[in-house]
């Protein structure tokens, strides 16, 4: 079952195809240039038969500064899926609308917008608010976004909490003196 | 010994006789060390001195039917002779020996004895003794042979 | 809190903009006349809430409060997860409607709003629009953790923690999510306070109206209504 | 539309007469199922190790100290505390519960009107479910945690007993990961350690293969990690925490397992090199664990120190105590090689009172540390005891440490149940003996290490309990010795202490051997304090009693190690000579808690 | 494929613009609908989602493998253990544990159980939305008792937290198979009345059939999956197609139509259900009694994932729902993204299939699309 090499193979000598990942015998991830990839999407889906896209997201690498998008399309005939990812600049995170090659496209291509802040020019009701409404803040799915220090900034936690580290508290109690404040030994 | 102030004065006597020479020992004991321990024996027989005489004086009683556990550790062990270089070991066995002996000295009289006062006073005493006895064994089993 | 990074500005002229059909338009009628419509002073009242009083006898008083204890009728907004388990209360086997609960689908007819667990702040402000919306004397019950102390979201950037900075709440019920059974003990809970005459949220929350206002617009940031809507 | 789709509907009347599905009471009339997951509950079996804190995503668990209870090693005295505004019924707090304490109830309804009302500490509050007996608990075959310990590879009892190489193999690296893995990281076992280490930071370096930090680790509380990753007592494993359903952590051996994989040439690379001088001087009596943990901190601490020892080796009762197939002496040698290497003067063959006097140390000193151990053997004082074949533990394990023939014979009776005793068959059954150990009391009260009790009669020595010796005598050829022994008869002890043995006197035995090895216990010898002192310095029985920070009323003495504790291992003296650098850097007018 | 909305001029007084929801009938869980009406007639429809959104896919960054366990079953309300399943088995994927047999027949089971649950939910739900609320009293009673069933195995009626990574909680109690089959055949019978009553329902025909239609072309358009698409003819079923769990073990019917209404739609889910009873007798008897339920697993305080990334999908009553996940061998996730069958056929689907319809089937129409927000939001 190397459905996946032999597309790989015919669409190589076209597309800078690179990262390729077999993961299991039916779902094939590989990577390929931004400038090439809506070009690709739409020959795998008029010409290989993959014909339906499951979703589309993002996955945030921002210890590498890039945005890796993700769209999943499976082949109902081969049964095969495969997982194409276009990395962008996660700092200035622009894509090509997919949004006419599949309906749902703009309703994901809406969701990345609010949750990362990524741009697809001409995607329909773009701007508009998806899940969120009224927000003031970076997009809360990048990574730098705190969720939980937000939370309690904004929606605070009762009062009545605190806790102790067993291992502290039991210092504390048993043998206080042995503390060593300076550094010594080791480091 | 025909009365039991006469019994308790005797008892009183050994015991400060006891003290006498524990403290002699530590008079003469060159460290630190074994000269605090022979002290505190001698301390712990003055204590026993104070007991017997607050006996006398009626504020307290003896015991003569409670049950004490003889370990047996002094019966096997060799005698000792007291010098100045004792070590805790020695000085321990030489107590174990010494509170044995008061003891059997006690249980010798009662036995010898027909006035059921005074028999009463002397099984005391054995008891007394026995007990201290144990206490020092209970030390020697404890700090001695640890690992034995 | 972050300034906003430009480029994740949406492109629309203002932060939040009212919607198109909220803005002041005219709208022509079918004989030709135009008419000036502003919605936000025209479609609420802006009247602002009044104390809901006591009857001057106690045993008028009391009657009252026995009426209101047995028809407490849900409004039949499920804001969380909470709801799916007020379904089979409505259901033959455990029934609640010989309790005098039903279930109304506009807040006009309901005294009783129930917070079926999480409310995400978009939720939230359609909460505040509803509660506001019913006729006193009115009741809140939380149910869940998620409204006591933000339960197993505690830490979303989307929902809130305690829900009693928001709207006066009446009775807790903890639980995730709480059987249909725990929500029946409540209601009957809810309904000895009302008899006791203990139930006074929607006093309290006029009382205090300016505290809840506060915190409601400090979380929800396209506020774009009124400040009491009903 | 046809007839049949008009009609049909009306079937709906048939259900008209079926029973009612109504429950009449809703409330009570349906309890929690059994393994229903309602309310929590908390039996006395709780030890306050704060796993179910860790592992709740909603931050619903307070680890909180509850009143009247008792805080003792192995119980951090706290307990948990839960929001009911935060929890969601998930039961991983019950799934990973180490003691398995925490259940859950079939209890379900709390309704109030408080929102500040839901919190309860489970167990100690009285709540309305403490009774009930239903509701979720942990099946047996459902795991979380990996309550089996990965065995470590070791040497079979055949291979073991024909020489003298190390026993245990050492974890390689896969096995050290999944061992240390299995840790949960509560720090219940950081107040039982005498040094108190910090086991699981160290553990999860190990988790993490950072050996690195693993060993800066080890040497914030311990510069003998190498051999205590070998020969520690290893209290800590007693309080483990995945000791209570499993095998407790290795933490022994993990600590071994950082050691092991950092070659000696990089520990001044690693723990650095660069210490100071602030010109004062503290002298160490004796070069064992704990006068040179001692020297190790003062020396970090900028003090010049200069270690007294009476032997030609330094290490105390490790070097000369220890045989090898338990401590190789390469390794000993690779922690004392690294504290001498930071400049630590040890002058062999000096032996405090003969070579040098007490005084002239307190003299030339700032400050004095006194940890010369217990390394006189404690005699049988039975008859015979002058008997040539009766040899003494210690002496026999010296003996082998210093590559001499102790001469032991072939049939060789061992007295005593410690660590000694055990050292001392194993070496003779390594020396092709055949061993016989007696011992006063039972098996199970042997202080000697479980894992030694084990791996000695692995190898095929005999160990005969309650056997109490009582003479020796000669026996009919010179090279052999007799001895009589009784059988003894436990006793409990009123006091609470250890059963204490009785001899029988009807029961004797008598056996002859080619060798008696005495090892029944050893005491310390300090004669050499003048008893001047007597008044400034505090005495119980045979050992020292120390201050808070290991000083006596002697101004400028420091005490530590077996002489001054009464665990008597090498963690402890370890632990008192850091705890004595601290004390003397603070008398001597440094910072007040270094 | 995308069709912009006609221009509509709100001035112009012909046009009305209502709101439908955030209460909406046609759906479990919150939703609004903006619709533009001229007359009865809807002209144009927006969806406006985001009452119950979380922010699951954040949530699970911050939370370690097994903390995660417990909250990724809220992501769907009416069927949380198609979520459990489906992050069991991508972390099983990527770690490489394989969770013993009978926990696969437990979990089969289970799955099962909860479709059959959910659809029960539905069908109230589609009788409600056309005026039958006697169908919803007695498929939403009925649903109580396989809940009945899920406290006793689970220790939960709702979130049972029960398939967790490396095979399931507990093993099935005593005596489940006999309550559990009883179960079965009451709904069994009830199914066979709700299709005299509905069904067969001249009200109902009326006015389901030819509503809704989807046209063949459009299921790849817009990504339609699960009954929806098999009404429209196409045979697809993942447990089938790809089977997961013991699915190729099980002997069960692909159900199919070729209508694509919404009369279709119910008719397809109807059918599946009964298909589900037939799985789950086969479940019942076949589950073993003996052996592991869970996989030998790591300390999972601390459990760290190998890097990788893989998506594993299941067929659930609304149709694909999968899990994609991209781990960097930390403790903690890089990426969970879950792709729930509703977000296409609430949002897109629902907008295009609205117009043309009136105020009075929308919420039919919604309900024979089967949707749950819960799931779009996360």
């Amino acid at each position: 079952m190397s459905t996946a090499t032999d597309l790989l193979e015919r669409f190589g000598t076209n597309y800078r195809i690179s990262e390729v990942n077999e993961q299991k015998a039916d779902l094939t991830f590989f990577k390929v240039p931004k400038d090439q990839a809506v070009r690709l999407l739409r020959e795998l889906r008029d010409d290989a038969g993959y014909t339906h896209l499951a979703f589309l997201t993002n996955i945030d690498y921002i210890e590498r500064g890039i945005f890796t998008l993700n769209y999943m399309l499976h082949n109902y005939d081969t049964r095969h899926t495969l997982g194409m990812h276009v990395d962008l600049d996660r700092d200035n995170a622009e894509m090509e609308s997919i949004h006419n090659m599949w309906a749902q496209a703009a309703t994901y291509q809406r969701e990345l917008r609010e949750m990362y802040g990524i741009r697809f020019p001409g995607s329909p009701r773009l701007d508009d608010d998806f899940c969120l409404e009224g927000w003031d803040q970076i997009p809360p799915m990048r990574k730098e976004f705190d969720t939980a220090a937000f939370s309690l900034a904004r929606f605070y936690s009762r009062d009545g909490r605190g806790t102790e580290d067993p291992r502290e508290h039991m210092k504390q109690q048993l043998y206080p003196t042995h503390t060593d404040d300076a550094p010594e030994g080791g480091n | 010994m025909n009365t039991v102030d006469e019994i308790l004065d005797f008892a009183i006597e050994r015991e400060q006789q006891a003290a006498d020479f524990y403290s002699s020992l530590a008079d003469r004991a060159q460290s630190a060390w074994m000269k605090e321990m022979l002290l505190s024996f001698s301390q712990e027989e003055m204590r026993h001195k104070g007991k017997l005489k607050s006996v006398k004086l009626g504020d307290r009683l003896l015991k003569a039917d409670q049950h004490v556990q003889d370990l047996k550790v002094s019966d096997y062990l060799v005698d000792i002779e007291p010098t100045a270089d004792i070590s805790l070991q020695d000085a321990l066995i030489v107590a174990m020996k010494r509170e044995k002996a008061a003891y059997r000295l006690y249980s010798d009289m009662a036995r010898t004895i027909d006035d059921p006062e005074l028999k009463q006073m002397f099984l005391g005493l054995a008891q007394e003794e026995a007990k201290h006895k144990l206490y020092f064994e209970v030390q020697y089993d404890d700090q001695i042979m640890r690992d034995n | 809190m972050k300034d906003m990074d430009k480029s994740f500005k949406k492109d629309t002229e203002t932060e939040f903009p009212l919607r198109e059909e909220m803005r002041p338009h005219q709208v022509t009628a079918p004989d030709g006349q135009v008419i000036d419509i502003d919605p936000l002073q025209d479609y609420f009242c802006q009247e602002p809430p009044k104390v809901h009083a006591k009857s001057y006898f106690k045993i008028v008083e009391d009657f009252y409060n026995w009426a209101r204890a047995h028809s407490l009728w849900i409004l039949g907004f499920g804001t969380g997860c909470g709801a799916i388990e007020m379904r089979p209360l409505m259901t033959p086997r455990f029934d609640a409607y010989r309790y005098g609960i039903q279930w109304r689908p506009t807040p006009r007819q309901a005294n009783l709003l129930v917070i079926s667990g999480y409310l995400s702040v978009k939720t939230l402000k359609r909460a505040i629009r509803a509660y506001e919306q019913m006729p006193a004397p009115k009741y809140v019950v939380g149910l869940g953790s998620c409204t006591i102390n933000g339960g197993m979201y505690w830490d979303s950037y989307n929902t809130i923690n305690k829900f009693d900075e928001f709207l006066p709440v009446d009775l807790y019920i903890t639980g995730c999510m709480p059987r249909p059974e725990v929500l029946m003990a409540g209601v009957l809970e809810l309904k000895k306070k009302i008899k006791e005459g203990r139930a006074d949220g929607a006093n309290r929350y006029v009382e205090n109206f300016e505290w809840y206002k506060a915190n409601q617009k400090r979380v929800i940031k396209n506020w774009n209504m009124p400040d009491y809507n009903w | 539309m046809s007839l049949k789709d008009l009609i049909s509907p009306f079937y709906v009347w048939q259900r008209a007469f079926e029973k009612p599905y109504t429950q009449k009471r809703p409330i009570e009339d349906r309890p929690g199922a059994p393994r229903y997951r309602g309310f929590h509950m908390n039996s006395e079996d709780c030890i306050g190790c704060g796993t179910c804190e860790s592992i709740c995503q909603n931050r619903a668990i307070d680890m909180v100290p509850v009143e009247g209870l008792e805080q003792r090693p192995g119980d951090s005295g706290l307990r948990p505390r839960f929001d009911y505004g935060r929890c969601c019924w998930c039961a991983l707090c019950v799934d990973i519960c180490t003691t398995r304490s925490l259940h859950l109830s079939n209890h379900y309804a709390w309704v109030t009107e408080d929102p500040d009302a839901f919190h309860f500490t489970a167990g100690t509050d009285p709540m309305p479910w403490n009774e009930n007996s239903l509701g979720y608990r942990r099946d047996d075959d459902y795991h979380l945690l990996v309550h089996d310990r990965i065995e470590m590879e070791m040497l079979g009892p055949d291979e073991s007993v024909r020489g003298f190489d190390e026993v245990m193999k050492g974890y390689t690296e896969e096995q050290a990961v999944l061992e240390a893995d299995r840790c949960v990281e509560c720090g219940i076992c950081v107040a039982t350690c005498p040094a108190h280490m910090s086991v699981p930071d160290y553990i999860r370096s190990v988790r993490k293969r950072d050996y690195e930090t693993g060993l800066r680790l080890l040497y914030e509380t311990n510069p003998f990690s190498s051999t205590c990753g070998r020969i520690c007592t290893h209290r800590c494993e007693t309080v483990c925490v995945m000791g209570y359903q499993g095998d407790p952590i290795a933490i022994r051996f993990l600590k071994r397992a950082i050691v092991d994989r950092v070659p000696a040439e990089r520990y001044r690379e690693i723990l650095g090199d660069d210490v100071s001088d602030n010109g004062r001087t503290v002298g160490v009596i004796g070069a064992g664990p704990g006068g040179m943990s001692a020297a190790y901190y003062l020396r970090r601490l900028g003090y010049g120190v200069t270690v007294y020892e009476a032997q030609a080796r330094a290490g105390g009762m490790l070097r000369y105590g220890v045989p090898s197939y338990r401590l190789p002496d390469d390794q000993l040698d690779k922690d004392i090689d690294y504290i001498r290497s930071l400049g630590v003067e040890v002058r062999f063959n000096t032996l405090v009172g003969r070579d040098v006097t007490f005084q002239s140390l307190l003299d030339t000193h700032d400050a004095v540390f006194l940890a010369v151990g217990l390394n006189q053997p404690s005699a049988l004082r039975i008859n015979g005891e002058e008997h040539p074949r009766v040899l003494s533990g210690l002496k026999v394990l010296d003996d082998v440490a210093n590559g001499l023939d102790p001469g032991i014979g072939r049939k060789v009776a061992v007295i005593g149940g410690g660590n000694v005793a055990m050292d001392a068959a194993r070496v003779s059954r390594r020396m092709g003996a055949e061993v016989t150990v007696l011992y006063r009391r039972r098996i199970e009260d042997m202080p000697a290490d479980p894992d030694e009790i084990h791996e000695s009669q692995a190898e095929g020595c005999t160990l005969v309990a309650q056997a109490i010796p009582v003479e020796i005598k000669p026996a009919a050829s010179e090279a052999q010795v007799t001895i009589v022994w009784g059988e003894a008869e436990m006793v409990a002890d009123d006091k609470g202490g250890r059963p204490r043995p009785v001899l029988q006197e009807d029961r004797m035995h008598e056996e002859t051997y080619d060798c008696v090895i005495a090892a029944i216990g050893q005491g310390g010898q300090i004669d050499f304090i003048p008893s001047d002192y007597r008044e400034q310095i505090e005495f119980k029985w045979n050992k020292f009693v120390p201050g808070d920070y290991q000083q006596t009323g002697l101004a400028k003495l420091f005490v530590g190690g077996d002489i001054a504790n009464s665990r008597a291992d090498a963690i402890s003296a370890i632990e008192d000579g850091h705890h004595a650098a601290r004390g003397i850097h603070r008398f001597l007018g440094g910072s007040a808690d270094a | 494929m995308f069709e912009p909305t006609p221009q509509v001029d709100l001035s112009s007084g012909k046009y009305l613009k209502l709101w439908q929801g955030p209460q909406h009938p046609g759906i479990t869980g919150n939703m609004a609908l903006e619709l533009t009406t001229m007359g009865d007639e809807i002209v144009d429809c927006k969806t406006h989602v985001g009452y119950l959104h979380r922010g699951f896919e954040k949530l699970m960054e911050r939370r370690t493998f097994i903390q995660n366990f417990p909250i990724v079953c809220r992501i769907a309300v009416p069927e949380p253990t198609f979520n459990e399943y489906l992050y069991a088995a991508v972390v099983e994927e990527l770690t490489g544990i394989e969770s013993p047999e009978r926990a696969e027949w437990i979990r089969t089971l289970n799955l099962e159980l909860m479709r059959l649950a959910s659809y029960l939910m539905w069908l109230g739900g589609i009788g409600a939305a056309f005026g039958q609320g006697t169908v919803y009293q007695w498929t939403v009673t009925h649903r109580d008792y396989i809940l009945d069933l899920f406290e006793e195995m689970t220790g939960a009626r709702v979130y049972h937290m029960y398939i967790v990574p490396g095979g399931v909680r507990g093993r099935l109690p005593e005596g489940f198979e006999e309550r559990c089959n009883d179960v079965l055949n009451r709904v069994e019978k009830l199914l066979f009345d709700v299709e005299k009553v509905l069904f067969n329902n001249f009200v109902f025909k009326k006015r389901t059939k030819g509503l809704g239609v989807i046209a063949p072309e459009m299921v790849d358009q817009y990504g339609i999956t699960g009954p929806n698409q098999r009404a429209a003819g196409f045979v697809r079923d993942l447990r089938r197609d790809a089977p997961y769990l013991v699915y190729d073990q099980l002997e069960f019917d692909v159900i199919t139509a070729t209508e694509s209404d919404a009369y279709a739609r119910s008719w397809v889910r109807y059918q599946e259900m009964h298909q589900g009873i037939r799985m789950l007798r086969q479940c019942l008897e076949r589950t073993p009694r003996e052996g592991p339920f869970q996989a030998r697993m790591p300390n999972v305080l601390h459990w760290e994932v190998p890097a990788g990334e893989t998506y594993v999908k299941a067929e659930c009553t609304r149709g694909e729902y999968g899990y994609y996940m991209v781990t960097d061998g930390s403790e903690y996730v890089r990426r969970v993204h879950v792709r729930g069958p509703s977000y296409t056929h609430a949002i897109a689907l629902m907008e295009k299939l609205a117009v043309g319809t009136n105020i009075a089937d929308t919420a039919g129409l919604m309900v024979s699309l089967h949707t749950y927000p819960p799931e779009i939001e996360r």
